[in-house]
Parts: structure tokens; sequence; C-alpha cells
């Protein structure tokens, strides 16, 4: 175990931790969601990194992917509820 | 040899999903299921009862690497018993609901029964979780079917706890799986080694169960969940769903975590269940509603069987048979009887469109059936004599005492007289001066069919006579069980 | 050293859900809570660069994962069904 | 025949059975259901017949049922059950007559008869019970028949006086409950033995066998109307007169100074109790009942009430009789079981008949009632006269009894006790009498009902009456026949004893 | 609020400090092989080279099989709760470019992903979570049915994956196999049937999940995109 991988694992996992701590700690509920969405992504390339390819596409596609599709969305009507309709293009699917 | 185990779970599976495909019929393919479910499981008990216990290896592969489905005496009595309690809800559930719901209602209940079968037959320790969740979901779904906001309410917060409570349990699983090395219960048990590890796991997956069961500090989401709830599926939700969680915390107590759950873990979930009994007895006495004094009561039911544990924890063999025995016979009893209760509201309900218990008195006396009925069911709460319940208190008293606990015996003669007060609120108008003022004045009262009554007066009967005198041959059955 | 992520997570989440108390945000910690969970079982499943890593944990995490976003969906139409009873 | 095992509970299913089909039935079926009830009643009788000579050739009947391991219900019939059970089914077939004419056109008889036999059922069961466990459960299940009987009416106060009766007797219950599972803890399964069980246990376990007796007391003694607990009595006098008559004076109440009786007899054993001087502590408490409950009736105006209260006194005359050591005071006790139930039960009908055919409720009304009803105030001043103990009926030949067993056992104090409480009952009974029978019936009776036949009352109100208050009087002048409750007493004494 | 928080904060660091320490003296002190050793070397049996599918669907074929129910009753769930929420506005003109452009692209990559399944990693759940984004972006380009078919038949769609694999379990059982054993020379193309029902029924169920509520039959779609039909 080389000392740089060491310091990418960490580095990977604190990003990890900090991304998840700033997404539950956010008051308005859009950056929550977009923020999860983030943690999401990062979450399955560290996967990737731990050799779990087919878990780190399934989190991809649907941990970050749907699950954070369907929250944008409940988010935006949350916020739409609070102020006017906005038709918006989420950022889904990715590849 | 037809594998009874795997159709216990297949026919109502492959039912819902079909019901979910033809919603126009679902409630004849539903009707069909339930039948042939019960008949699956009563027939896979029957082979217990014979063979002692029943294991059929999934997809041929072995214990370590695939999943075993296993029936011992106790998951045969409490799979008898949720199965014909199911039974009997799905017949009153025919002319429960109406069009619309129908097709929503029949593919999530037999999805529900799905899960229920698949908890009390699971062997495999992340098995157990995928079912919990199924559990989980399909009750919520179930208990949000009224669509009132309340209920909504209610079901989205016992979602949320359940995920919690499936997510510490995994956490559990997962801890024992980094030093065991397999998730086969059976396995688990012979290669634990009490210490560190095997404690924290034990505690993560514990609490997890109870957040489900609803023991004392964490029972807050049952009262509205199961009082919200349709008549019939908070019959399911408090003598089915609660009870497959108990099952799994006595699974895991006698066949994992034997060396590990001493007598500490047990007064613990003594002391818990104790406060359980007096707060829950205490609750239904105050509640206006009568689905809400049920749902209290369930809460105090779940605390009795935990009083159980702490004299499990230590009793020799001899008692300790005598004991799982009670514990087991208590369970099947207030699955009847608390059913038999849920059902019997729902008819009041349906009958004069509310359920304040001091307005009761004429709906009571309009059903003379559901009178009886609810009088059974309250004989079989209290433990009145001829109540399989009285048998389990009897003997857990004498246990307690004999163990030189003797402090359970107080708990449990409070949580005897709040029952009986609860339950003579509840009755007292059923002999009231409404009796005889007028029969049924205010409004046209719907009329309720002969089939409707049947189920609940069938499940409260044979709570208070059949388990009451016929409990011998349940001891028969839990002979191997849990070293 | 995954592990530990993991369990941090675990207790991030754990910590979240107790103390917040909006929908989404009590939705977000179970979320979090399992990817935790999940982790811990990926970084057992690790072995090392080369050896090929330990299958059965993998299938466990995606059926988690299958598994959390199906009440994850359940949990957000109830809650848009709180807001909006009526459409 | 029926094969021995199976009698007892034959007993208990010959009321159990017609019971719950009466249930069933419609509330217009009238006939049917005389018809059930009758028929179960005459079963029962013969049924108990056969019991008695087959106690008398000296077989054992037992049919058991085992519910758990280590718990198991057993009937089984000895000499003191098989007087009980008597007891209860000759009064069950006379109440039940009456029932039927005194509930003429009341609502919902069906229920009420239901209840009715499942109650005679319980008290039977309770008769027969082999083992402390299975007495406890026909104990409770008394609890659960008797409640709706009480509160048939529906009126307020009927519901009012149910439910002090239920808190009372659910209360009871759970004491007993305690005690017996403690016992049994202690002494593995609680068998009712002659000359008692616990009479080999060797005396280490003194403090909790007094502890434990003194549960078993209180929670029998809510039944038996022991002072302090025997509140509920007086209120659960607001109940229909059959009920009041059967319950009050033969079932529940007898129950509890059976269950008295079986714990010191068969349970502890005289020896063992004496020796841990309970039965001192139950002769105080018995006596104190006594005299409290003859004191308490002379002031009570209303004539349930004072019937009630005398109840109250009469039945710890049994718990008396337990109390003293001795043969002499034993048979005494347990006659007065006998009698005090013929005569309480003749006294409850007449206040039926005054009640239901002259609307006379209270004793000031019933001035020259004796003109009006000759018959029912004949059966009324029999009763009462056995109250007090004169000589030729029955009350008399157990007092007499219960007065030779204290001075041969040296207790004076009881003997005083024993006249005082005659005193009082004559006290409050003689006035009754002398209105009745010496007095000018007033112009109008508050609620005449003018019966249709040539009798001064219906035929079913006014047989029962006069049937019981001749077994009272025949009770006490044929006190030597073989069959007769006396005989049947010495009996069971000389068992008890051993002699 | 502060002392409970605080509480809260406490105890947790409490649990965590024991987790993580118990949690590392089990990795340290068993770097045994736990099940891989076994699984690995059963795979070739299991008719799939890829293990985490063998895994998923041979070895602990039950699992998946519940978890598919699991979906099924969210989705039910779902629908029970009541009707869809609103549709999104129709799409721009860059939108319903883009959309033309992913959604042929997404199914081709499920389609990939689900063949690819059984010797690289990929499988049934991806190409299920594909085809429901494809659904999503439908859905968000003012597509109200998200390429849905039309109710009864998306019944039937949800119900796919459960169906497949029960009655293939069942019919195993009946050959006498016992429940979901795959005789060795068919095992493959029995787990390539039973993942694409499972995908089909996945893409339906997360796509149907999107609309929050039961779709409202009155609505047919036009024109009909590649949907979930390959």
């Amino acid at each position: 175990m080389t000392n740089l991988l060491l310091a990418f694992d960490l580095l990977l996992s604190l990003t990890l931790v900090g991304l998840a701590a700033a997404a539950l700690t956010s008051r308005e509920p859009r950056r929550a969601v977009i923020l999860f969405i983030a943690f999401g992504l990062l979450l399955a390339l560290v996967w990737a990194r731990l050799r779990a390819p087919d878990v780190a596409l399934a989190e991809a596609a649907i941990g970050a992917g749907l699950a954070g599709a369907l929250m944008l969305a409940a988010a935006r009507r949350a916020a739409r509820g609070a102020r006017g309709p906005g038709g918006s293009e989420s950022s889904a699917g990715q590849d | 040899m037809i594998d009874w185990l795997v159709l216990a779970i297949a026919v109502p599976l492959l039912g819902s999903v079909v019901a979910a495909a033809l919603p126009g019929r679902a409630s004849a393919i539903g009707l069909a299921t339930a039948v042939l479910t019960t008949g699956s499981a009563l027939a896979a008990s029957l082979v217990v009862a014979e063979g002692g216990s029943l294991r059929s290896d999934l997809g041929g592969w072995g214990a370590p690497l695939g999943i075993a489905l296993a029936a011992d005496g106790l998951s045969a009595a409490l799979l008898v018993m949720s199965n014909l309690v199911a039974l009997g809800i799905s017949v009153y559930a025919l002319d429960y609901f109406s069009g619309g719901v129908r097709r929503h209602f029949w593919p999530l209940w037999l999805l529900l029964w799905t899960s229920l079968n698949g908890v009390f037959l699971a062997a495999d320790l992340f098995n157990v979780y995928v079912t919990l969740e199924l559990l989980g979901i399909s009750a919520a779904a179930l208990g949000a079917l009224s669509g009132r906001p309340d209920a909504v309410a209610a079901n989205l917060r016992y979602l949320l706890v359940g995920l919690l409570g499936s997510m510490t349990y995994l956490l559990g699983v997962a801890l024992l799986y980094t030093e065991l090395g397999t998730l086969d219960i059976g396995l688990a048990a012979e290669a634990l080694v009490p210490g560190p590890l095997a404690h924290t796991a034990f505690a993560l997956m514990l609490g997890g169960l109870l957040l489900k069961a609803a023991l004392f500090p964490l029972h807050f989401w049952l009262p509205p969940a199961h009082s919200q709830a349709p008549a019939a599926v908070s019959a399911a939700l408090s003598a089915l769903v609660v009870k497959a969680a108990v099952y799994l915390v006595l699974r895991l107590w006698m066949d994992l975590f034997g060396p590990v759950a001493g007598p500490g873990a047990g007064a613990m979930l003594g002391v818990l269940g104790a406060a359980a009994v007096v707060w829950g007895s205490w609750r239904a006495f105050r509640a206006e509603r009568l689905k809400l004094l049920a749902a209290y009561s369930t809460v105090a039911q779940v605390g009795y069987l935990f009083l159980f544990f702490p004299l499990l924890a230590i009793a020799p063999p001899p008692e300790r048979e005598a004991l799982l025995g009670a514990l087991v016979l208590l369970a099947l009893t207030h699955g009847f009887a608390k059913a038999g209760l849920f059902l019997a509201a729902g008819l009041l309900q349906k009958r004069v469109g509310h359920d304040r218990i001091d307005e009761l008195g004429p709906a009571i006396q309009s059903l003379p059936v559901v009178g009886l009925t609810l009088g059974l069911a309250g004989v079989a709460l209290i433990g009145l004599p001829p109540s399989g319940t009285f048998i389990a208190k009897w003997i857990l008293l004498a246990e307690s005492i004999g163990a030189g606990q003797w402090w359970w015996a107080p708990v449990v003669l409070i949580g005897t007289l709040l029952a009986s007060a609860y339950v003579y609120r509840l009755l007292a108008n059923a002999f009231g001066p409404a009796a005889q003022a007028e029969p049924a004045a205010e409004g046209a009262l719907a009329p309720i069919g002969r089939l409707a009554q049947a189920p609940a007066l069938l499940m409260t009967l044979v709570a208070v006579v059949v388990l009451g005198l016929g409990g011998e041959p349940l001891w028969g059955l839990l002979e191997g069980v849990g070293p | 050293m995954y592990g530990l992520g993991g369990i941090l997570l675990f207790l991030l989440g754990v910590w979240s859900f107790l103390v917040h108390d909006g929908l989404l945000r009590k939705l977000i910690a179970i979320n979090v809570t399992g990817a935790g969970v999940f982790h811990v079982f990926i970084a057992v499943a690790y072995r090392g660069l080369d050896a090929a890593p330990d299958p059965v944990p993998h299938a466990l995490v995606l059926t988690g994962i299958v598994v959390a976003v199906s009440a994850t969906a359940l949990a957000l139409t109830l809650g848009q069904r709180l807001e909006r009873p009526d459409d | 025949m029926i094969p021995d095992a199976w009698l007892p509970a034959a007993i208990v299913l010959t009321s159990l059975v017609p019971g719950l089909l009466i249930f069933l039935l419609g509330e217009e079926r009238q006939v049917l259901r005389t018809l059930l009830n009758m028929a179960g009643a005459l079963l029962k009788l013969a049924l108990v017949g056969w019991l008695i000579l087959g106690i008398y050739e000296g077989r054992t009947f037992e049919s058991r049922l085992t519910i758990a391991p280590g718990l198991d219900l057993v009937l089984s019939a000895d000499a003191l059950s098989v007087l009980f059970v008597t007891l209860s089914s000759v009064l069950w077939l006379v109440t039940t007559v009456y029932a039927i004419g005194y509930l003429e056109h009341s609502p919902n008889r069906s229920r009420f008869f239901g209840f009715f036999s499942l109650c005679v059922s319980a008290t039977v069961g309770l008769a027969l019970s082999g083992n402390l466990m299975t007495f406890v459960i026909f104990y409770e299940a008394l609890t659960l028949a008797t409640y709706p009987l009480v509160a048939h009416r529906g009126t307020p106060e009927a519901t009012r006086g149910a439910r002090i009766y239920l808190a009372y007797t659910l209360g009871g219950g759970a004491v007993l409950l305690i005690g017996a599972v403690w016992l049994q803890a202690l002494a593995g399964p609680v068998v009712f033995t002659q000359g008692g069980m616990l009479s080999g246990v060797s005396g280490e376990h003194e403090v909790q066998l007094v502890l434990i007796f003194v549960l078993l007391l209180t929670g029998l003694g809510v039944k038996a109307a022991l002072v302090p607990l025997h509140g509920w009595l007086p209120q659960a006098m607001v109940a229909p007169a059959p009920v009041s008559a059967l319950l009050h004076a033969v079932a529940v109440v007898k129950a509890g100074a059976f269950g008295i009786v079986r714990v010191v007899y068969d349970v502890y054993g005289v020896s063992l109790a004496e020796s841990l001087g309970l039965l001192h502590l139950l002769a105080v408490l018995a006596s104190v009942t006594i005299i409290y409950g003859s004191v308490r009736a002379l002031s009570q105006d209303g004539l349930k009430k004072r019937l009630a209260y005398s109840t109250v006194s009469q039945v710890s005359y049994i718990a008396l009789g337990a109390s003293i050591f001795g043969p002499v005071a034993t048979i005494g006790g347990v006659v007065h079981l006998v009698h005090q139930g013929i005569m309480k039960i003749t006294l409850f009908f007449c206040a039926g008949n005054y009640a239901e055919t002259l609307g006379v409720h209270r004793v000031s009304e019933m001035d020259g009632v004796g003109r009006r009803m000759p018959w029912t105030t004949l059966a009324f001043t029999v009763a009462a006269l056995g109250m007090i103990g004169v000589p030729p009926l029955a009350g008399f030949v157990s007092k007499w009894y219960l007065g030779l067993g204290a001075s041969e056992a040296g207790s004076d104090w009881v003997l005083i006790v024993l006249v005082a409480s005659s005193l009082l009952n004559a006290a409050y009974f003689l006035p009754i009498l002398f209105r009745a029978w010496f007095r000018e019936a007033p112009a109008r009776w508050p609620d005449e009902h003018i019966p249709a036949g040539r009798l001064e009352t219906s035929g079913a109100l006014l047989w029962p009456p006069l049937i019981t208050g001749a077994l009272a009087l025949a009770a006490g002048l044929f006190a030597a026949a073989p069959a007769s409750p006396l005989e049947w007493a010495t009996l069971i004494a000389r068992r008890e004893y051993g002699l | 609020m502060g002392v409970r928080h605080s509480l809260i904060i406490g105890l947790l660091a409490l649990i965590g400090a024991t987790l993580a320490w118990v949690y590392w003296d089990a990795l340290i002190g068993h770097a045994g092989t736990r099940l891989a050793g076994l699984a690995l070397e059963r795979v070739p049996e299991s008719g799939v080279s890829n293990p985490v599918t063998a895994v998923l669907l041979n070895f602990r074929a039950y699992d998946t099989l519940l978890e598919l129910a699991v979906l099924l009753a969210a989705i039910l769930g779902i629908w029970s709760s009541g009707p869809e929420a609103r549709g999104f506005l129709p799409a721009g003109p860059v939108l319903g470019a883009l959309t033309s452009w992913v959604v042929p692209l997404l199914i081709l990559a499920a389609g990939y992903l689900l063949w690819v399944g059984g010797h690289a990693p990929g499988g049934a759940f991806q190409a299920g979570a594909l085809l429901g984004a494809a659904g999503v972006v439908l859905r968000l380009s003012g597509e109200p049915s998200a390429g849905l078919p039309p109710l009864p038949w998306l019944r039937v769609g949800i119900g796919l994956g459960v169906l497949i694999f029960t009655l293939t379990g069942l019919a195993l059982m009946a050959l006498g196999q016992g429940f979901l054993t795959y005789p060795a020379a068919s095992a493959k193309w029995l787990i390539l049937m039973i993942e694409t029902a499972a995908t089909l029924s996945i893409g339906a169920t997360l796509a149907a999940a999107y609309l929050a509520g039961e779709p409202v039959p009155a609505r047919s779609t036009t024109q009909q995109p590649g949907g979930t039909r390959p």
C-alpha cells in the first residue's frame, strides 16, 4: 500500500463524509438534494476504487440518479409550494 | 415431496402479482390465494409437528452460500396463527373495502402475507432484512390506504422509523459477517464466540428489532399508525406485523445469541416490558376511541411478551420449555383476540360511523354477535380463565416466583387490573341504559352482513376456548426448539 | 479504513435523523445511514488490489440499494400526498 | 353407564351446554328455553344422584384435562364437593322455576337464562374442582357469569352496583391468583387431598405459608363477604330477585365459604393451620363479620338489604366452623353451608314475591302481609325462625354443633359470639314477623297485581318458597336420617380428621 | 434543545467508538476469505461468469426475488396513495433535441448492460435503472406518460419480473429440481430470461415511481418512443 494510495483513500473518505455532513446540515431542501446527488456520485467512485464495479454502477444510476431525481422533484414541489412554479431541467440520468 | 415451505411464500407472491395485473378480479384472486397459502402453511406445520423441523435449501446450494428456509416448532406455531388470522382478515376484507380501494388492497395485502411467512421461515440474516423491509413497506402502504392526512402522516412516520430500525439491524448483520463470514443463522450460532463484537452486533440487531416491535420507549409510532389504518389492516398490523418482530427477537435470542444474551440483557428487556405493560394499559384506559384503545393494548401486550425474557435467560431446561410454551401461547392468543377486536371495531365503525367508546352503546346492542366478540376478546386480553392468556400468565407468575424474581408479579397484576378496567369501560355500555332506551334511533345503521361478523367471532372464540383448553399440543410442538 | 468511514456515515445519518425533522432531511439521513452500512459491507468485501473481491456482499449491497430507493420513493410520494392531498 | 372418568365433567356440561344453546335462542322462543332449562336441571339432578351413590360405595370419580406441562384441569368428586353440588343443583332447579315465573314479560330473557346456566356450571365446576388451579379458573368464571346478571336490568343503579361488584370480585380474583401461583411455585401443583396437602411440608417456609394463607383468604373473603370486603353484597341487591336468591344466598357467597373450607382442610390441613395460628386469625375475622353483619341488618329498612346483611353474618358461621379445631365444629360449619343456603333462598323467594305481587320493598310496608299472602309468609316465618336457631329447625342443628365444637375446643368466647348473634338475628327478624302477622294490612298495596288463579300469587312464584321452606323444616326435623345433610357432614368430618 | 442535542451526540460518539474499535479488531483479526473463496470457486457451475450476477441470480436468487417484490410493493403503495402529480411543461427546443438523442442511447446502453451482465460488471438492476432514467427524462421533457404503456399493460409490466422469477422457480420445483435450482445446462438461458423480465419490470417501476401516483388511464400517448419495449 504505497502511501500515495493511502493519501488518496484518506482524501476520498474525508470528502465523502464532508459532503454527507454538508447535505444533512443545509437548511434549504434543494441545496440538500443537490449535495446528496454529489454524495451519491462520489460514493459510486469510492466503490469503484474498492473494486466493486457492479455496485458502483448501480449506486450511480439508482442511488444518485433516480433517488436524486425523485428528491429533486419533491424539493421543487416543496419550494414551489413556497413560491411560484418553475419548471427546470434537472441533471437526471447520468450514463 | 412437495416443498411446503417454499409454497407458503411463492403462492401469496404469485397471487399478489396476478391480483395487481388484473384489478377487476382482485378480490376473487385474493381469496383463492388466501385459501391456498393457509393450506400450504398448515401442511408445512403438520410436517414440522411430526418431523420436529423442516429445512429446504433454495437453489440447491449449501448453507453458507445459498439461502435456506427453516421451520421448527416455534415458527410453525406462529405460522399457523398468522395464516389463520390472515385468512379471517381476508374473508372480512371481502366486503369491508369498497370498489376503488379494493384493487389497491389485495395485491399489497398478499405481499404483506408473503413477507409474514417469509419472516417466520427465514434462516438467513440478510434474508430477514429484506423480508422485514417488504413487511414494513407493504404495512405502511396499506396503513395509508384510507388517504386521510393524519393516517398518511402516521404511516409515513411508521415507514421512516421502520427504515431506521432495518438499517441498524443491517449494520449488526454487517458486523457479524465481518467476524463470522457467514449469514446463515445456524452456522453463525456455531461460529459465534461471546466477545465485544458479538455484544455490539447483538445490541444493534436487538435495537433495530425492538424499534419495529414497538417495545416501550420505541412505541411512539404504533398507536397513531394502528388506529388510523382501516380496520382489516390495523388487525393485521397489531396481531401479526408486531408479532413478527417479537418472533425475530426471540429467534435471535435463542438460536444465535444464546451465549451472548446474558441475564443483564434479559433484565433490561424485562424492565422495558414492565414499563410497556403499565404505560400501554394506562393509555388504553384513557383512550377515547376504540381503535386507539386496541392499539395501546397492543403496546401493553408486547410488554407482556418481553416480560418472559429475563426468566428465559436464567431458567434451567424444564422451566425453559414451560416458559417458552407460555410465551408462544400468549403470542397466539393475543394474535387471535386482537385481530377479532379490531375487526369488531371495524364493524362498529361501519355501523355508526364513529368509534368513540362512550357512544358505542346502541351499536353494540344492535349487533349482538359483535358484542359477544368484544366480550370474548376482552376476556382474552385481560387473561380471564378460559383464555390462553390466563394460562400463560399463570406460568409466568409461577416461574417468576419460582426463579426468585418476584417483582414481575405485581407488574402483571397491575396490567391485568388496568386491562379489566379498559375492557369494562368498553363493555359497560353493552348493558348500559341505552339498551332499553332506543335500540337504533340515530340515523340509518348500515347493515352488516353475517359473513362479515363471522371471522371476528371465530377468531376470538379460538383465542378463548381452543387455546385456553387445548393448549397442550403446543408444548409438544416446541420440543426441539432452541438450545 | 473505508469501513471506519462507513461507520462514520452511519452515525452521521442516525444523528441527523434524530435531530432534524423535515421529511426530506430525514429521508436523506436514512439514505446516508444506508450508504454507511453498505460502505462497511463493501469495505469488508475488498481484499486488496489484486485479489478478486468477495461477490456476496456486493450482491447484498445491490439489493440494499434497490430496497432503499423503493422505500424512498414510497416515502416521498406519501410525503407529497400529505402536502397536497387535493390534486 | 357413564364411566367414572366422565361423570364430573358431564355434571358441569349439563348446565353449560343448555346455557350456550339458550344464548342462541331468540327472545320469543319461550317454550324451548324453558324446556332446555328444565331438561338440564333434571339431568343434572339425576347425575348428582348417581354420584352420591358412587361416593357412598367409596368409588372415586376424576376427569383430567392437561392444559400445559404441570398444569391440568381436574374435576374430582369427594364428600365435601358432592355436598355443595347437591345443594347447588337442587336449588338451581327450584330457582329456574321461580325465575321463569318472575321474569314473565321482561326483555332479553335469553341472555338472562344463558348467563344463569353459565353461572351454575361455574359453581358446580368450582365445587368439583380437584386442584387449586381449577378452583381459581371456575372462581373467575363465576365472576364473569354473574356480572351480567347483576347488571341485567340496565338501570343506572344496576350498572353502578354491578361495577362495584366487578371491582371487588376481580380484585379478589387477582389476589387469589397471586396466592395460588405463589403456593404452586413453593410446593408444586396444589392438589386437594384429604387431610391437607401441605401437612407434610417442613416448617422452613413458615412466613411464606402464612403470607400465602392471608392472600388466599383475602381472595376468597371477597366472595365470602368477610367484613372488610363485604361492601359489594348490599349494593348487588339491585339485581332481580331470582339472581339475589340463587347467587347471593347460594352460588357466589357459598363459593367463597366453600373455598375457605377447602383451603383450611384440603390445602393446609387442620393441624398445620392450627400450628401456624391461621385458625385463630380466621376465627376472629369470622366472629367480627357475624356481629357486624347482624348489627348492620338491624338498621336496614329495605327488606332485601336486611337479608343481604344477614347473609354476610350467616356465611361467616361456616368460616367460624372451619376455624375451630375439632370434628364437631367442622360438622357444624359444613352442615350450616347447606342449611343456610336453603333458609336464605326461601327468604329471598318470599321477598321477591312481596315485591312482585304487592310491590312491597321495605320492611315498614309489610304490615298485614300475612293475611294477604298467608302461604308465602308462612314459608318466610319458617325460614326466619330457622335463621334465629329455633330448636326444631335446621338453623338450630348447625348452631348446636358449632356451640358444642367451640366448647370442646375450649374457646368459650366463640360461644358468646354465637349466643349474641342468635339474639341479634331474633332482633331483626321478629319485628318483620310481628308486622306481617299481627298488624293491620294497609288500605291499598303500593303496586298490587291480582293474579288470575285462586292462589295469592302466580304458581311459579309460590311453589318454590314453599318447597325450600319444607326442606328447611325437614333438614331440621329429620337431621338424624341417613341421607340428611347432617349425616353427610359427619362423613366429611370423619374423613377430614381421619377418624 | 441544547442538552438533548449534546446528549445524542455524546451517545452516538460512544456507540461510534465501540463500533469502530470492534470493527477494526474484527477486520484485522479475521483476514479470512469469508464466503469469497467458496463463492468464486462455485461460479462456473452457476451458468454465468460474472461472480456478482452469479451470487445475485443463482446462489442468493431468493433475495433478489424478494427485492423485486419490495419494488412491486413500493410502486403499488405509490399507486394506492392517489392519482399522479401534474406533468411538466412541454420541452423547449434544446431539451427536445437532447431527449430525442439521450433516450434511445439510454435504452441501447440498458440492452448492452443486460447482455454483458453475464460475464462482466452489469446486470438486471443497472439496466433497469437506465430504462427508468430514460422514462424520467421523457417525463421531464413534457411526455406525460413517461414512455410507459397504458395502465392495464403497465400493471402487468411491473409484476413481470416477480412473475417470471416465481414461475421458473415453481416449474423447476415441479420438475423435481427444487425451487430455483437451475439445471447446469440451461442455467445461462434461464438466468438471462429472468434478467430480461427483471430489467423490464424494474424500468417500468422506477419510471412509474417518478409519476408519484397512479397514472390516469384517460391520457393515451400519441407517439410511442422506444419506451420499455426493446
